[in-house]
């Protein structure tokens, strides 16, 4: 080699690399390129820049707010007079005849005086007027007279407050006052999640746990610890009783359309598989089923059942068991395709008969599949249960939705949240516990 | 190997074996009948309470489970004329879907692939730290996409983006998992003789790790995007847009409008054969070909 | 009471064993050689009827074989073991089951469904792994054990049928020398103390030398050479082999002494 | 003939999740009286009771017209018409009310040209039946997209509705209430008085642009193959409700009522008659 | 230069290195021998600061080391370079890539996600390929090449960082003798022409006799040994190996002379 071919192709192994490394940064542009004129076209199609501006901060405020406090109304009927104290402005929340607050002092003659803590203060005052100190800012004063509002505010008002000639808002960090021919209306917020244990009308209300547990019985009808179960488990806010229901029909859906559905597409499995299944048409057949109920979606196949089994678990887990059957099927099908033959062979050379070979030919070997499988699904499964009912009417999926959608007590909604999201993790550890004791751990 | 075989300490030798194999199989009887009796009980309880529960039982209404899909079927015969013409209608509503769910897993995979790297032994930036990102993961996995969706609906309207992000958080927990195991499993020395470069951490990973694990992560990032086409039609059934919602708005409206019901399921099915099919030919190629 | 008259498999074209006949009149250990592809595999699988022969007869005890269908042809194969080159056992399953699996054709299909078999059994199975020598075996699953442990258990699990004859496909093939001399020691002691027919596939001569009383050599599908041990000679070697003359068999012997002589192993397929 | 359970069926979406709370009397009474297990069903929406009702899984069931007019298209036979809630003047009407943001500028359906307009649910009388028909002849033009409102499209409910209108998602909506009492209120009931006493809404932002014909309550219907019997003694049972238990009647009318009262199918052969209008599109 | 002072290194109550200490004053060729576990790699991994030290200073020109982190560390490591056993270059990417990967540390992190190195070090990576004999291979994948062409590879990814030391831990223990000489050359030869420092760590004796101008000797973590190699008889390295009188250098040597008379070769780890 001598010196010039040298330098020569050392010239031409630089061109070479060059060459080599434009092609890469092409392709390296490419990728992200294109990635981002999707994500353009899509910010584009799907309007984000729009909805960032519609996005309500207000109701997420609500929601944040909501789902950690709680609120008490006090509320004037303005037409008939008296005024009634209740949590959350439910029926179930409401104070008995007679009592109220400790926060809410004086009588309604003169003034009624309803404390919000630092500085606010709202006084219910005879012929419909109101007056309410706001800390550096000064006195709201408003009256309702011939059926429209007269105040004491002048333009322009502050943002938190919504005043028209017949409705008054006042929104502050302390609480809210609403006025209109018909109601006065002030709201206190408190952290935490109201009465969750117990409702104002069992007897365990407001005592500590030492106190039930320990003390004295409080309802001289039954022991403390079975009526305090009781009452809880009976909380007609709560309903603890039909959220632990709803959990468990959740579970039970899954449960039962898991393995309902692996034990329904074993057998079909043997008959998709081009090993085990002679006749090619039925196999054909056997598959495109598996690929049908598997495409239709279980929450179709809810909307299906619906007609004939109504509302329920019992469709929810069907559903989910007919969905499965076909991915159960192509999985398990596969998997039988795989087969080692020699242990079937094997075990043919005895003279076992067909039956006698499946169980110790072929069971034994997809046995970790199909096991590992079926719990993996059992684990999405509690997720997708959560779905359904939220459609076909059962389970904590039902009763999530129906908080969400009727907008209201949004500590119910975290409440469901954060027991879906346990119940979904601890569905997880099982079947990951389970797996590792069936099968034993990482391969 | 003698003759001695029927021999006295031999014989008593046999005689243990087969006593202690015995009681061994006896356990193994006992132990897989308890388990199988527990499971058919379980099975057989649970039916019956989910039978109970239900407002139809199923003995009676197994026989009319295809009334519904009758009335569809026929009235869609009846009006076969219009389906070209609602297929089409329909379609920009199943792109949406498709959207929904091809950037949602584009977002999450992104997502997902730096959590993963986050939490994995060996790769860690903050190895400290890796407990609360696998713990995110969880978390992120656990929330099913309704929860998320109904909320964010809640806040940001009707529409796709409430289902988009949903199915990206979700996306990014489910990936991020199977990503990491993956990573773990990757060759470390590439890794080591990057840092002894003075590479730092994204250098490391982006040169040393990805490539490694490219074909693996893409496999299973075209499941989940087979996933989660099905996870976007059905988050439309909640209001969050797309062909889901359309189907929703059919079916609920019931008779007289069975054909475009029929149409968008048709599409729907269409959609999700089609993708299944491209990607699990895909992937197969993708795995063996490493 | 063995006897083969033209039995032929053709696989499309390819004719894997062509027109064999023998006759064996008592039970006697018989060696099966020939090189890869010679037909000895298809030759065994089609006496224990795991395939159909294209053509031909199996005769045993007067009886014609080879068109037994259904239940009697399961009931053939239960007095006809089969010992393979990979054991073909199932490994997750443990030792003991593996040798009952020897009992299946007997037993109702519904009780071997749950796994229930016979006290007497599982005892008859522990003590054919005592003569083997592995009975502290038993209770380990299958995949646990060494190659050599392996293939006994699939002779246990042949003895456990109590068949007539015992067919062994290349039993040694995937052993090392020290298991595959305990192996064929034990096929031999099987058929000198119960007096069965052993008829073994062999790929090394000088195991087929030392521990069979007839030797048949294929080549090609056809038995090319039926004759006792003596009368296998290194040119007929070459023939049934069809090795030039540099052949030597020391490359495909795996008894242990030969082994110091050289390091390099037959290739089996 | 007998039957073993009776299934009541509760519709979703307009009513609050604790309608099963509020129908345990309803519930109680019910067992007490046909000594049989009775159970109360909450679909997630309408078309689940209606499947119910149809398939014959639900015996008793408390639809909106419209609901109603579905089951009996779909068939007919499958339930019979036996009462319908009464407001405390004794009607048994309410209202489909078209409503805009106050600072939209947008008064009444003048205004909506070329603007979003949004449907609650498919199935609901006020939320999407009754304003497609009468919003029609109202601005003479169809409800299709583009045509005169520059969209149409569904929200899914009445709750949704009045949070994309608050929210500025669409322009206006359409939602129910009883049409009585104040506006500013969001009226004595409704879905805009349960939004503005949650504080969702502050009606002073809302203004109403837009109030359909009265539409006729939804009939409590029970499946026509219950056996006769049950049939009365359910009937009779709710028309005295009222007078026996007030504050059960309450719970289940979810507001004042001045009681049940009996009805026929002859009542609702206007909305079938509507239903089957707007089918034709 | 280079100055260890008591550095040590400890793996829970193991301590892999145990205060180790010498100076450096000029750019040598140094070798460390000593048996395996003897805390050889440890050291040079505290050296580039791949690991931390539990002990001791690292000094660099009068700098310290020891104690760097974040950026400064990595700016260091890209004057130190590291040669391993396994090679460690990324298997799916190019030559010419895995050479540049020696940059990384003075280029932006976006650059070198995207392949923006400048022309002017990929004619500089060619080069150094071309010095290293394995200019033609610039474009195939990593992977794609023999043992001794990707430790070149891993040489010329040092060379590229344009380091004041290179070390080396055991760059040969993973090729054959001929391949061995080829890299243990081409260190020599940086090392004579850019007048780097160098430090390998060796198992053979031999070789570390033959390339270096200073031999240090590790036993249990301690150094045992440091002089020339003629300072390094066979007393010494029984020493150093803790081995009987038995010990033959020949057991450890790669030489392609001594193959001849042996084939066993000694277990790295
Ligand atoms: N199932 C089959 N289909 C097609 N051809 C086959 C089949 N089984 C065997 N053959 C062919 O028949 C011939 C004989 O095969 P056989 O397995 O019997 O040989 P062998 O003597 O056992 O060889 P080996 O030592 O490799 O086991 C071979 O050419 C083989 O390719
Ligand atoms: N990450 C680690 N964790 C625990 N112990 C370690 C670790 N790395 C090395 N050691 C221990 O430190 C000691 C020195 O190891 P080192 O790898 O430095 O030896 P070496 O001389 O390079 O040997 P070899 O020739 O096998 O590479 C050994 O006993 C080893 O077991
Ligand atoms: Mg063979
Ligand atoms: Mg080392």
């Amino acid at each position: 080699m001598t010196m010039t071919d040298a330098t020569a192709s050392l010239g031409s192994a630089k061109t070479s690399a060059d060459a080599l490394f434009q092609r890469k940064r092409i392709t390296a542009f490419a990728v992200p390129a294109i990635i981002v004129a999707y994500l353009a076209y899509i910010a584009i199609a799907f309007d984000v820049a729009g909805l960032a501006q519609r996005a309500s901060t207000e109701n997420a405020v609500i929601l944040a707010s909501d789902s950690w406090s709680y609120k008490t109304h006090v509320t004037r009927d303005n037409r008939r007079g008296g005024t009634t104290y209740a949590i959350e402005g439910e029926r179930k929340g409401a104070y008995a005849e007679g009592t109220r607050p400790a926060w809410v002092s004086g009588d309604e003659e003169t003034a009624l005086v309803i404390d919000l803590e630092d500085g606010h203060e709202v006084r219910f005052l005879p012929d419909n007027a109101v007056a309410y100190d706001v800390p550096g800012f000064g006195t709201i004063e408003a009256q309702l007279v011939d059926g429209s509002l007269i105040t004491n505010l002048s333009d322009p008002v502050p943002d938190w407050i919504n005043l028209s000639d017949q409705r008054m808002t006042v929104t502050t960090d302390a609480g809210r006052l609403t006025m209109t021919r018909t109601r006065t209306e002030v709201f206190r917020y408190f952290p935490g999640w109201e009465l969750f244990w117990f409702t104002l009308d069992s007897p365990y209300h407001n005592r500590s746990f030492t106190e039930i547990a320990l003390g004295d019985r409080i309802d001289p009808g039954r022991p403390n610890i079975s009526g305090a179960v009781s009452d809880f488990w009976n909380n007609g806010m709560w309903r603890h009783k039909d959220v632990a229901w709803a959990i468990g029909e959740t579970i039970l859906m899954a449960f039962l359309g898991t393995f309902g559905a692996a034990m329904l597409a074993l057998p079909l499995a043997f008959v998709a598989a081009k090993r085990f299944s002679p006749f090619g048409a039925l196999r054909f057949g056997m598959r495109r089923i598996f690929d049908f109920v598997r495409g239709v979606d279980a929450l179709i196949w809810t909307v299906v059942l619906a007609r004939a089994f109504g509302p329920g678990p019992l469709t929810g887990a069907l559903a989910i068991l007919i969905t499965d059957s076909g991915t159960f099927g192509k999985i398990f099908s596969e998997a039988l395709e795989n087969v080692d033959e020699k242990q079937i062979e094997g075990v043919a050379s005895t003279g076992a008969k067909p039956l006698q070979r499946y169980r110790f030919g072929v069971i034994p070997q997809i046995v970790p599949i199909l096991l590992s499988q079926v719990l993996y699904f059992l684990e999405s499964n509690t997720r997708s249960a959560t779905i359904i009912g939220a459609i076909t009417g059962g389970g904590i999926g039902l009763m999530l939705t129906q908080a969400i959608q009727t907008q209201k007590d949004w500590e119910e909604v975290s409440y469901y949240i954060l027991l879906i999201v346990i119940m979904v993790m601890v569905m997880d550890s099982f079947s990951g516990w389970l797996r590792g004791k069936l099968i034993g751990r990482k391969d | 190997m003698t003759d001695a075989t029927l021999s006295g300490p031999t014989r008593r030798e046999v005689d243990r074996i087969q006593d202690s194999y015995m009681a061994q199989v006896r356990r193994r009887r006992m132990y897989g009948g308890l388990t199988l009796a527990i499971f058919v009980l379980l099975m057989v309880s649970g039916f019956m309470v989910a039978d109970g529960r239900n407002a139809g039982g199923f003995w009676d209404g197994w026989r009319q489970m295809l009334d519904f899909p009758a009335d569809v079927l026929s009235e869609a015969w009846e009006k076969r004329a219009n389906l070209p013409g609602l297929l089409l209608k329909y379609f920009p509503a199943l792109m949406e879907t498709i959207n929904i769910a091809a950037v949602s897993t584009l977002i999450g995979a992104m997502v997902g692939l730096i959590l993963s790297l986050l939490s994995t032994r060996g790769l860690a930036r903050w190895p400290r730290l890796i407990p609360v990102f696998r713990r995110l993961m969880d978390i992120l996995r656990a929330v099913p996409e309704i929860v998320i969706a109904l909320v964010l609906i809640f806040i940001l309207g009707g529409g796709p983006v409430p289902a988009m992000i949903a199915i990206a958080l979700h996306t990014a927990g489910a990936l991020g998992k199977l990503y990491s195991e993956v990573a773990e499993n990757a060759d470390l020395k590439p890794v080591e003789g990057l840092a002894s470069t003075g590479a730092n951490w994204t250098q490391r990973m982006w040169l040393g790790v990805l490539p490694q694990v490219a074909p693996n992560f893409l496999s299973y990032t075209l499941l989940r995007f087979e996933i989660n086409i099905r996870a976007s039609a059905i988050l439309g059934f909640v209001g969050a847009g797309g062909i889901g919602f359309e189907l929703r708005n059919a079916m609920a409206w019931g008779p007289g409008r069975f054909d475009e019901a029929a149409a968008i399921f048709v599409l729907l099915f269409g959609t999700i054969v089609f993708f299944d099919q491209i990607s699990s030919r895909y992937r197969n190629k993708l795995t063996e070909g490493q | 009471m063995l006897e083969l008259k033209s039995l032929t498999k053709r696989f499309g074209d390819k004719t894997a064993v062509d027109a064999a006949t023998f006759t064996v009149d008592r039970p006697m250990m018989i060696g099966i050689i020939g090189r890869s592809g010679a037909g000895k595999s298809t030759l065994l699988r089609m006496l224990n009827r795991l395939s159909d022969a294209s053509e031909g007869e199996i005769l045993f005890e007067g009886r014609e074989i080879s068109s037994l269908k259904g239940a009697a042809r399961r009931e053939w194969q239960s007095r006809c073991a089969m010992i393979f080159q990979q054991f073909n056992l199932v490994p997750r399953m443990d030792v003991v089951s593996n040798v009952l699996h020897g009992t299946l054709n007997r037993r109702s299909t519904f009780a071997t469904m749950f796994n229930l078999y016979p006290q007497d059994d599982i005892h008859k199975a522990i003590e054919i792994l005592d003569r083997l020598g592995i009975a502290e075996q038993a209770p380990k699953r299958a995949e646990a054990l060494s190659g050599g442990q392996q293939q006994r258990v699939a002779i246990a699990r042949a003895l456990m049928q109590d068949p007539s004859i015992i067919l062994a496909d290349e039993p040694i093939a995937s052993l090392d020398p020290m298991n595959a001399q305990i192996v064929m020691d034990a096929l031999r002691r099987i058929h000198e103390e119960d007096g069965r027919m052993v008829i073994a596939n062999l790929h090394t001569l000088d195991t087929a030398r030392r521990y069979c009383d007839r030797v048949i050599g294929m080549r090609d599908g056809r038995i090319v050479f039926d004759g006792s041990p003596e009368q296998l000679t290194t040119g007929v070697a070459r023939d049934i082999y069809g090795a030039g003359a540099d052949f030597s068999e020391a490359a495909t012997s795996t008894a242990i002494e030969t082994l110091d002589r050289t390091t390099a192993q037959p290739v089996p397929a | 003939q007998e039957i073993t359970e009776f299934r009541i069926g509760i519709l979703g979406g307009e009513n609050a999740q604790d309608r099963l709370n509020s129908n345990e009397c309803v519930r109680a009474y019910v067992e007490d009286l046909l000594g049989v297990e009775t159970k109360i069903f909450t679909p997630a929406d309408y078309d689940g009771v209606i499947q119910g009702l149809l398939g014959g899984t639900i015996d008793m069931a408390w639809l909106g017209a419209s609901a109603y007019a579905k089951t009996y298209m779909t068939d007919p036979e499958a339930v019979d018409v036996v009462l319908v809630k009464t407001n405390l003047d004794g009607s048994y009407g309410y209202h489909s009310i078209g409503f805009a943001r106050a600072d939209s500028g947008i008064a009444s359906l003048d205004d909506m040209k070329g603007k979003v307009f949004a449907f609650g649910d498919p199935n609901s009388t006020s939320g999407y039946l009754i304003p497609s028909v009468e919003i029609p002849t109202a601005i003479g033009a169809t409800m299709e997209s583009g045509d005169y409102f520059g969209e149409v499209r569904f929200v899914g409910g009445h709750e949704q509705t009045i949070v994309a209108v608050a929210n500025g998602d669409v322009d206006a909506g359409v939602t129910w209430a009883d049409g009585q009492g104040e506006w500013l209120d969001g009226y004595n009931s409704g879905a805009l008085r349960k939004a503005s006493d949650s504080g969702l809404v502050d009606m002073n932002d809302l203004v109403e642009i837009w109030k359909s014909e009265v539409i006729p309550e939804g009939p409590i219907v029970l499946r026509r193959a219950l056996p006769e019997q049950v049939k009365a003694d359910v009937t009779q049972f709710l028309n005295e409700l009222h007078g026996k238990d007030e504050q059960c009647a309450y719970n289940m009318a979810a507001g004042e009522t001045s009681g049940f009262m009996p009805i026929t199918h002859d009542a609702y052969k206007g909305i079938i008659a509507v239903r089957q209008a707007v089918q034709g599109n």
